[in-house]
Parts: structure tokens; C-alpha cells; sequence
């Protein structure tokens, strides 16, 4: 199996995320900068966080028209697995490859910390290794991860079960108070309805070591590995 | 040719920043302040562009300078 | 941009132009006695920024030459380059420093903050280094109540931590660590000392001099603009109300372009292309030819009609004056030039190639044929005045007479609710503290741990200054601030390293204040020698004044240790109940300079602590060689706020709060003193009741006093002494504690 | 009462978010623009407000909605 981590020029966890899946899952994977134009003979591409084109405008904007992203949409629309984390997220939805938008967090301030998630669904290449309902231990880092969507598209993603991640509390419950950023019913991560294309805005590449205070993160790129029916060799 | 574009977060999506700076005003002794709502706006400088220039503007607008899922535009060309 | 110069007619030089320049009529004789003719205006623009405090250190330099700075772990001394560097092990080293912008951020604290941060890191990054962390150290006015004074410490605060979260988050280097504190003397001039390391093989070392007669200077980076206008002679005066006139001094980051520069420059540093790279920090291209020339013994020509601008219109000293950021000049070796413009390219930056290094040891500057300055380089980078300042001692500290007495219940919520002492959560939940995937311990504890994974070295870091103490006692201050530090390491489980230091004072011109500085800098140079940790590098900040006077001395200690092996990283919080809790070192009862004085009665007065270094050492040899057996769970040195809140913050420090029950037995002690005290060198442990007593066996054959003063667990921090007995709500300590400034910021 | 404040950054200083959106701008394919400067926009709503309204407005506009410092303002009443 083969991985691509896009590297837009302020892309600042493309190093982590690269080191999850080479270091971490023994998976090949590099590194395609943004002016490139082909990700043929992927099996996953990332789309790290960071500030893309430094974020100005709105967070994502820019990124959009960078030259790989048309690449990154031929291949999604293809089926190609795709996760975009954090800044990754937010430049998904700016292309409109998956549904919403994300907004300011309600605090208007950055916010860094570990985070429990509340797993959705698992009958997708993102989080069959976990248990539905299952409680995630992963650090979110942002200041516009408040998700918002119109009423008909939140209905979709519900009836889909294409909402995959919330913020929650350790024992699941999921409620205002563990909201982190205001984000429309708590939500953290979703899906696209081909259930390819994953957004989140917690960081699973800063929780696959036991030495940094959480391995949850790795549950994520375990399912990918599970769906490609590969094994991780690291 | 100058631009200005005005984008706005659109009626019903929250406006966590409008929210803060009303309570802030609020309780920099303005109560009277019932909403802020904030938006951007942009002074476009375009030197020998053709005639298609305001269409063109607004492609940019809608794919570009504004997130038609949650904001609005309004493009005025100032001569 | 498109871009002229204007060639205006240069002002006439009045005395009165002279003395707005800084510059004294003996200093002016000086500068004519180097260009042997009377110098133009861009001239004099150029000696006035190179000669100012905060780039030529007139003031401080004999004072600097104090600090131990060699040893056998040093491979860049301080003063050679912009930072210093420390070998760490295998081939690698790591640089590090810490820069002060208080005085731009007291005009506009975002951006103030934010271009600090910038600097500091193109600093780290000049040096071949890959910037892996940054640690802030602040310093405000009071924050609570409802005065228009405390409103706009509140609104500096404020954006000073979203500046420089913006700046640090936004070019993805963690911000692990750092201090803030609150006091009276920091109204209306704060503190924003900032500091960032980087890691690089020893080979890797980039030097900033001109070499090679002939080779092209390269001016990379953002585009120069009138932002920040002679920003080091604005930093080199004190704040007054006239100051907000100086608004242009304000300069804006762009950590977009900042991170597009580091990512360039260190990859063309992997090339065989440079022959010396600087940073435009303070003073801009001035400060950068002069320095690169002085350095490589050279000359450096630039023609100002090719520097990449962003207005038009500028003047030669505009240009040569302008402090905008993002912007580097590169030596580079001749006929490897399309390397340059390769990787600048691919990056996206500007760049274009200025000058030419030449040999007769001249800064010329010209506007295409016409020479608009001409200065001997050495002269105007390393000749600047010297200035040996009066001083004056104040008078020693009296002792205090009494105690006063309180509520010792009601006391520690007070404590633990005063910004200075309160979790600083609120601050650095705003900074990406985990970006890079390093950061072992985060934010919180005693001390930041990172491992640095492409060199498998795990570094511990500080920065510490209690300056209440210094205002008391200014050479005791700075001995106990690098006591503190290197306790703070050795809690982690760390070897420090080395030390860089941020000299924040007043008017050096008043006799009181520069006997400050000389005994904070006698200070920290005698603890330097005790704890093996030469001084690489630092910053000095001098007329940190307001209305009402100087600010405490404050001469910030930042030290990085390192972690021998990964089993050795330890943090404060208690971990299991059941684990018993173990002083090290005594009890301790000196209440001079305290924050019990001073939280609750509003006294800064008394001696205080005294620091003895030889027992200083023997705890923290001790302390980890209990790590390094497994023996130790958690360990919390005691500092502000005494022995009440250091087990109070491992209660509650942590993932988990944990209540312990405490008894000290007979002490003969007052409660207020006992709980309240800050005698140094002590140290609270936690260990498995197992081990409590091998814990005590070592630390007192290592000569350390040892008691085991209670058990983790439980509910609430119970407290029993001399047949009084104290118990708090965790809960209660912990809302306090993680609230308090969170809200007094959530007040307009 | 009505009221829109737009803040612009000076002309002197900085503009990264500009610059970058200049840049995207001409990347996508409409190179003739010269230069984009970007503000913000708030439009306030107020009720029941004295006639000293404008006045405080301007306090507001100073003291808490644009940094004068590096920005300017431009406070319009709307009826
Ligand atoms: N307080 C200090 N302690 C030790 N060295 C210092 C101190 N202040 C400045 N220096 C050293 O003097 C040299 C010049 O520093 P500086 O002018 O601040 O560099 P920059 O040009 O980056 O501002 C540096 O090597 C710096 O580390
Ligand atoms: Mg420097």
C-alpha cells in the first residue's frame, strides 16, 4: 500500500502525519507538494493540518485552487480514500467535497487540548476497528473547527450515518459543556454519503504514541489499513 | 478600476464573533446595542482588465472570495 | 511592486536632529571622527539605530562579559552569532535564545508580541537550526478588579497570548512552556520575553559573516515597507504618553511568509550555496550588512534601487532604516546563484541579489551609481560607545518584624486564586503546545519536556524569574531564578545544559537602576557557575518605565536540561492514591518576599530566600537520582505560594485531582509559616508506599533531609501540624485554581 | 438606528491576508489585479439610543472595533 500526505506550502503537520503512517504502520507514504498535478497509484492521500496558504481569507480558501487539488478531486471522485485532519477538514469543505463549513469557535479563541470523542458509525474505511459508541482519547488544535450546515444537509448526514465523530465527555455523553467550539450537535468528524472522504478537526496523528499521553489516534489509520486489507508492518 | 466586495456571514448561520464584539459593547456601556453582525470588505485595485471584467469578478467572488454556503456577497465597481 | 526611490534633499543635521536620533553631542564627534567628515541624514539614521541600546548593548556589555560562557558542551559562543549553540549528543546540537519586544507590545500587543516571536525564531533559523519549540515568559499589570488601568492589562494580556498564539500556531512550532506573572511595576510597560530552539547536526552550523571577496549578497524574504520605523532606537527609550506618536514603530507579521522563509532557507543550507546568511531582525538591512561585514572582516556594497519593496516613494533611510519582518540577507558563494533562485522560487518568495561582498571593510550603499552612505563597517557594528553607568545600591531589605496573621484556611484559596500563582490553562490552551509530535509533558508542569525524534535526545526546559525577590534583593533574585530553573529541570529529570537570559530594567541612566542590573547579572553569572551552565545568549531590555517608575528588575532565566532516558520523565501531578508523599529538604521559614505577603496584605517587604547552591545541588543530584532508580511517581519544587501550594498543585495538576492527607507532626512552627513559607531548596515527591522508605534511606545518605509528610488520596488536601489540623475540597482548590484567570478575563 | 462601521487596515502598514488574496486572485487567472486591501465590516443595530448616539459610536469605534494604531475607520449612520 502507498500514501500520499499533500503538502501545501503552510502545511505544519504534514511531518506527524507522515510519521503515523511510515514510522508508526510501516506504510510507505510521501510526501506530493502542492504545484504537483498526479496522485496515480495512492491507496490513501492526507490532507494534514496546518495553515495552507496561511489561512487568510478563510481557512481552506486557497488551498482550493492549488494545482494537486484537482488531482485530490478526480481521486476522491473516483473512490480513492481521502482524510483531510484539521486544516486538511476545512480545505474538504471549501471544495465542497464534503458537505458544511467551519466557522470561528464560539470562544473566538485557538483551542489545544486533549479531547474525548464519541465514535458514530463504524461500516466505513475510517473507524471499523472501533466499537459504535466507543469513547476516543485525541488532541483537537484549532480556532475555526465550529461546524455548521444548513438543516437539510444535517439531516442527510444523519440518516446517512455519516456523522462519525463527536465531542463527548469520557463516558460518551455527548452534550453542550463538551463542546469545545460550538460546533452543530458536537460534531468533530464526517463523512461523504460514498463514504471515501473523511474530514476531522482532532488530530489522530498526535495521539499514536503512548509517550505523548494517547494511542486512539491509532484506531483511525488501523481501519484504513483493515479496509485496504493490509497489515501494518512497523 | 476599482472594486469593493462585501462579503457577510449569511442571516442564519451564527456569528460568533458578531455575538462577542455586541457583548462587548454591551457591557463597554452601549446596551442599547441590539446585534453586530461582521463581515469583510475588500478594495480590488484591477489595471486594463477588459470588458468582461465585472463578470469575471464575479466568478471570483463566488469561488473565491466568499463561502456561498454560509456568507453573502454585494460587488459595487467604483468607476 | 514596481517601485522608485525618492532622493529628497537630505534635512539639514541640527543638534536638534542629533539629540531626536539619541545620539549625544560626544557620540556625534565620534561618528565625524570615523567618516573623518560630518555624516549625511541616512548616515546618521544608520549610527543611531547600530549605536542604540538594543543593538549595540552601550550600556550592558561590560556587564555581559560576566556571564561564564564557556565549557566543554559549547560549540557557538554567545556574542559570535545570533545564538548560541550546545552540542547535545551524537553529532547534534541545538540552538536557542530569548528576545525581548516589550515596548511594541505595549503599543499594539498582537502584533507586538506576534513580530517577537517571529524574530526570535529567524534568530534560530539563521543559524542552520529547525526551530522545535518556543517558550513565552510574560509580565503584566494586575488583572482583576474593574479600574481602567486594570482594562487595559486585561486588553494587553490578552493580545499579547492571541499574538503571539497567531504567530507560533499559525508556523507550527509548539509553544510548550513559559511564566506569567502580575505585579504593579509591569503597569503600562509588560514584559514579552520570548524564546525558541532549534535542533541541527553539528556540521550544519550556518555563520552570519561576509566571506569571499566578490560573492553576491542576496536580500530574500518579504518586501521592505516603512513598517516599524527605527523600531531598536523606539525600543531603546522609555514609554511615555509622546510614545503613541511613534505609532509607524509598529510592525506587522506575516508567519505565513515567515514559515515559506524558514522551509527556503534551510533548504539552502543543505546546498553548498551559502557562504553567510543573517536575519533583518532590529535595525533591518543596517544591522545585517554591517554585522555580516564586521564579521567576515570585509565590506559589504548594496544598491537600494534592487531591494525588493512594497511602497514606493521610500527614502535611502527608509530603506536602510525599515524594520519590516520576514526578510533575510544570504552571502552566496559566486556561480551557485541559480541555486538561490531554484529554491526561492519553488518557495515563492521574493528575492534579489543586492550587492557584493568587497574588500576594503566599507557599509556602501548606494541608490544605483549614487552613494547615499559610506561607513567603516567594524566601526559602526562593533565600536559603539562603551558606557560604564553610575550606580547606586538601595538599601538593603529589612527583615520584617512580625508575621501578619489570617484565616491559614481561607489563605490558600486566595493563593491559589491569584493570577500569578493561578493555572495559566487559560493562556496556553491558545498555543499549539503539540504540534511536531514531540511534547512529552505538556504545558503545566514544573517543567516542558520534548523529544526531538529525528535526534532521539529528549530536552527539558524553563523559564524562570521571580522579580519580586529581585526588587528586594536583586543579586539574591537572580541566583534564586536559576536555582529555580535548574530545580525545575531536575523535577523532570533533567541534566541542565546551558542558560539564556533576558535582562529587563529600567532607565540604565538612573544610579538605582544599573546597580540593579549589575547585581541581577552578578547574580545569574554566580548561579550559572554553580549549576554548570554557561550563558549562550540572551537579550537586554532596558528603559522598561512607566509614569510611576521603574519595573522590579527582572532578568529572565530560561535553561534547558536533558533527559538521560525516556523512564525519566516525571511531572507534578500526584499519580495513585495509596502513594505516600515525601518532603525533600526542611520545612523551611522564611516568609521575606513571599506571595502570601503579598497576595494577601498587598506587602512586597522583608529578605528574601536565601539560596545556598551546595545544598541546592545535593537535592537535585539526589532528586534525580531517585528518578533515574524509578523510585520518584511525581515531584513539585516549592516556589511561590510555598509548601500549602505545591502539594495543593499535584493535587490538582494532573489528568486526574487526587486529595492527600498530610501531617507534619511537631514543627513549632506558626501555621502561616509553615504552609506559607518559600525557603528554597525543597522539593514534594510522590512514590509507591513500597518504596517510601528506600526514598528516605537514599535522600538522607545523599545528605538531602528527607520526611515522608503523608499519603496521596482521597477527597480533599487535609493538613495536620502541631495538633491544628486544615482540609480544603479538592474541587474547590481545583475550580479556584483553573478559573481564576479565565475568569477575571471573561470581565470587559 | 442603523449603523456600519468598516475598518481598514493604514495604508502604510501590512496587509499579509490582502497580499495572499492578490496572489490567489492572480493565480486564477486574472493577473490585472493590482492589489486587494481587506477590513472588516460590522453593521450594528441599535434601539432606543440618545442622541449622543453618534458620539459614542465614535468612543466605540476607537476604542474597541478598529486599532488605531495600525487601522482606520469610517462609521456611517443608516436613518
Ligand atoms: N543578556 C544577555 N546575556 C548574554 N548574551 C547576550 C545578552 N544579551 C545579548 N547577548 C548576546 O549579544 C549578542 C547580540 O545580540 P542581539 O543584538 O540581541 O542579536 P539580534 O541582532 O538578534 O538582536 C547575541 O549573541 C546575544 O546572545
Ligand atoms: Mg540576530
Amino acid at each position: 500500500m502507498k500514501a500520499a500526505v499533500i503538502r501545501f506550502p503552510g502545511s505544519n503537520c504534514d511531518q506527524d502525519c507522515h510519521y503515523a503512517l511510515q514510522h508508526v504502520f510501516g506504510v510507505s507514504t510521501d510526501y506530493v507538494w502542492h504545484k504537483e498535478s498526479s496522485l496515480k497509484g495512492y491507496d490513501l492521500v492526507v490532507l494534514p493540518g496546518g495553515f495552507s496558504y496561511g489561512d487568510y481569507l478563510r481557512c481552506g480558501a486557497i488551498a482550493r485552487f492549488s494545482p494537486i487539488m484537482k488531482a485530490v478531486t478526480d481521486y476522491a471522485n473516483h473512490g480513492g480514500l481521502l482524510i483531510g485532519i484539521c486544516n486538511g477538514f476545512q480545505v474538504l469543505t471549501e471544495s465542497r467535497l464534503l458537505p458544511g463549513a467551519l466557522v470561528r469557535n464560539r470562544s473566538l479563541h485557538f483551542i489545544c487540548e486533549h479531547r474525548f470523542l464519541r465514535v458514530g458509525a463504524t461500516d466505513n474505511p475510517f473507524l471499523n476497528a472501533a466499537q459504535p459508541g466507543q469513547v476516543l482519547n485525541i488532541p483537537i488544535a484549532h480556532g475555526e473547527g465550529n461546524y455548521t450546515a444548513d438543516e437539510a444537509t444535517l439531516a442527510e448526514l444523519t440518516a446517512n450515518r455519516q456523522i462519525l465523530l463527536r465531542y463527548s465527555d469520557e463516558k460518551g455523553v455527548v452534550s453542550d459543556a463538551t463542546n469545545p467550539n460550538g460546533s452543530l450537535q458536537n460534531i468533530a468528524g464526517i463523512c461523504n454519503a460514498a463514504r471515501n472522504v473523511f474530514g476531522l478537526m482532532p488530530h489522530p496523528e498526535r495521539a499514536c504514541e503512548a509517550r505523548l499521553g494517547s494511542t486512539d489516534g491509532n484506531l483511525v489509520f488501523q481501519s484504513i489499513l483493515n479496509h485496504l486489507g493490509v497489515r501494518a508492518v512497523a | 478600476m476599482k472594486a469593493r466586495v462585501t462579503v457577510m456571514p449569511k442571516k442564519s448561520v451564527l456569528d460568533p464573533q458578531g455575538v462577542a464584539v455586541r457583548n462587548a459593547i454591551a457591557t463597554h456601556g452601549f446596551p442599547q446595542v441590539q446585534s453586530v453582525r461582521i463581515g469583510k470588505v475588500m478594495e480590488i485595485e484591477i489595471e486594463g482588465a477588459g470588458a468582461d471584467a465585472e463578470a469575471r469578478l464575479h466568478d471570483i467572488c463566488t469561488d473565491l472570495l466568499s463561502n456561498p454556503v454560509i456568507e453573502d456577497y454585494v460587488l459595487e465597481i467604483e468607476a | 511592486m514596481n517601485t522608485t526611490i525618492s532622493l529628497p534633499p537630505d534635512p539639514e543635521i541640527t543638534p536638534a536632529v542629533i539629540a531626536k536620533h539619541g545620539i549625544t553631542p560626544d557620540e556625534y564627534e565620534l561618528i565625524q571622527k570615523i567618516l573623518g567628515r560630518k555624516p549625511n541624514f541616512t548616515e546618521l539614521g544608520i549610527f543611531s539605530v547600530m549605536w542604540s541600546e538594543h543593538c549595540s548593548y552601550k550600556n550592558s556589555k561590560p556587564e555581559l562579559k560576566k556571564f561564564p560562557t564557556t565549557g566543554p558542551t559549547v560549540l557557538v559562543k554567545a556574542g559570535e552569532e545570533n545564538a548560541g549553540v550546545i552540542d547535545i549528543g551524537d553529532g547534534w546540537g541545538m540552538a536557542f535564545k530569548m528576545e525581548s519586544h516589550n515596548h511594541p507590545s505595549a503599543i499594539e500587543p498582537f502584533q507586538g508580541a506576534a513580530t517577537g516571536v517571529g524574530g526570535i525564531i529567524r534568530d534560530i533559523f539563521t543559524m542552520g537550526a529547525r526551530p522545535v519549540f518556543n517558550l513565552n515568559s510574560l509580565r503584566f499589570g494586575p488583572i482583576t478588579g474593574n479600574s481602567p488601568s486594570v482594562k487595559t492589562n486585561r486588553r494587553l494580556f490578552s493580545g499579547v497570548v492571541a499574538g503571539i498564539a497567531h504567530y507560533g500556531n499559525c508556523i507550527g512550532i509548539p509553544t510548550i512552556g513559559g511564566e506569567v506573572y502580575f505585579d504593579e511595576s509591569y503597569e503600562g510597560n509588560p514584559l514579552v520575553n520570548v524564546f525558541c530552539l532549534g535542533v541541527l547536526k553539528h556540521e550544519e552550523i550556518a555563520r552570519g559573516a561576509a566571506k569571499g571577496i566578490g560573492n553576491p549578497v542576496f536580500y530574500v524574504g518579504a518586501e521592505t515597507g516603512r513598517d516599524g520605523l527605527a523600531g531598536a532606537a523606539f525600543a531603546s527609550r522609555e514609554l511615555t504618553e509622546e510614545s503613541k506618536q511613534d505609532r509607524p514603530a509598529v510592525q506587522v507579521g506575516d508567519p505565513f511568509k515567515e514559515k515559506l522563509l524558514l522551509e527556503a532557507c534551510l533548504e539552502l543550507l543543505t546546498t553548498d550555496a551559502v557562504a553567510g546568511i543573517q536575519d533583518m531582525g532590529a535595525a533591518g538591512l543596517t544591522c545585517s550588512t554591517c554585522e555580516t561585514a564586521s564579521r567576515g572582516g570585509t565590506g559589504v556594497e548594496i544598491d537600494l534601487a534592487k531591494v525588493p519593496k512594497r511602497e514606493t516613494g521610500m527614502t535611502p533611510y527608509e530603506i536602510m532604516l525599515s524594520e519590516s519582518q520576514e526578510r533575510m540577507l544570504i552571502i552566496v558563494e559566486k556561480g551557485k546563484e541559480h541555486i538561490v533562485k531554484e529554491i526561492f522560487e519553488k518557495w515563492d518568495l521574493p528575492y534579489a541579489e543586492v550587492g557584493v561582498v568587497k574588500d576594503d571593510g566599507m557599509m556602501r550603499v548606494k541608490v544605483g551609481d549614487v552613494t547615499v552612505a559610506e561607513i567603516p563597517a567594524r566601526q559602526l557594528a562593533d565600536e559603539a560607545p562603551i558606557y560604564h553607568r553610575e550606580t547606586k545600591a538601595k538599601p538593603a531589605p529589612k527583615p520584617l518584624c512580625e508575621i501578619p496573621k489570617t484565616d491559614v484556611g481561607l489563605a490558600l484559596g486566595k493563593l491559589l486564586a491569584d493570577p500569578s500563582i493561578a493555572s495559566k490553562q487559560w493562556v496556553y490552551r491558545q498555543y499549539d503546545h503539540m504540534v511536531r509530535d514531540g511534547t512529552m509533558v505538556l504545558p503545566g508542569s514544573d517543567a516542558a519536556v520534548f523529544i526531538v525524534r529525528e535526534a532521539n535526545k529528549i530536552l527539558a526546559s524553563t523559564s524562570d524569574c521571580n522579580a519580586i525577590y529581585c526588587s528586594l534583593d536583586p543579586r539574591e533574585g537572580a541566583r534564586l531564578a536559576v536555582a529555580e530553573a535548574a530545580r525545575n529541570l531536575a523535577c523532570s529529570g533533567a541534566v541542565p545544559l546551558a542558560v539564556t537570559d533576558n535582562l529587563n530594567f529600567g532607565n540604565p541612566h538612573k544610579p538605582e537602576n544599573f546597580w540593579q542590573l549589575r547585581e541581577c547579572v552578578e547574580g545569574v553569572a554566580e548561579g550559572c557557575v554553580a549549576f554548570n551552565t554557561p550563558v549562550t545568549g540572551g537579550n537586554v531590555s532596558l528603559y522598561n518605565e512607566n509614569p510611576s517608575g521603574a519595573i522590579d528588575p527582572t532578568p529572565t532565566i530560561g535553561m534547558v536540561g536533558i533527559i538521560k532516558d525516556e523512564s525519566h520523565v516525571t511531572t507534578s501531578a500526584f499519580k495513585d492514591a495509596g502513594d505516600a508523599v515525601i518532603l525533600l529538604g526542611e520545612l523551611g521559614d522564611e516568609m521575606g518576599g513571599s506571595h502570601y505577603l503579598k497576595v494577601l496584605f498587598g506587602r512586597k517587604e522583608g529578605v528574601p530566600p536565601r539560596i545556598d547552591f551546595a545544598k541546592e545541588i545535593v537535592l537535585q543530584n539526589t532528586l534525580r537520582d531517585l528518578i533515574a532508580k524509578g523510585l520518584v511517581k511525581s515531584a513539585h519544587d516549592c516556589a511561590e505560594g510555598g509548601l500549602a501550594v505545591t502539594l495543593a498543585e499535584s493535587c490538582i495538576c494532573g489528568e486526574q485531582t487526587l486529595g492527600a492527607e498530610i501531617d507534619f507532626g511537631t514543627t513549632g512552627l506558626a501555621p502561616e509559616l509553615l504552609l506559607y513559607n518559600e525557603s528554597q531548596t525543597r522539593v514534594v515527591i510522590s512514590a509507591a508506599p513500597e518504596n517510601a522508605e528506600a526514598v528516605l534511606k537514599l535522600a538522607k545518605a545523599g545528605g538531602i533531609a528527607a520526611r515522608r509528610i503523608g499519603t496521596v488520596g482521597g477527597a480533599q488536601l487535609a493538613v495536620k501540624a502541631d495538633g491544628n489540623e486544615q482540609r480544603w475540597k479538592i474541587a474547590e482548590l481545583s475550580d479556584t485554581w483553573y478559573g481564576s484567570i479565565s475568569s477575571c478575563m471573561s470581565e470587559a
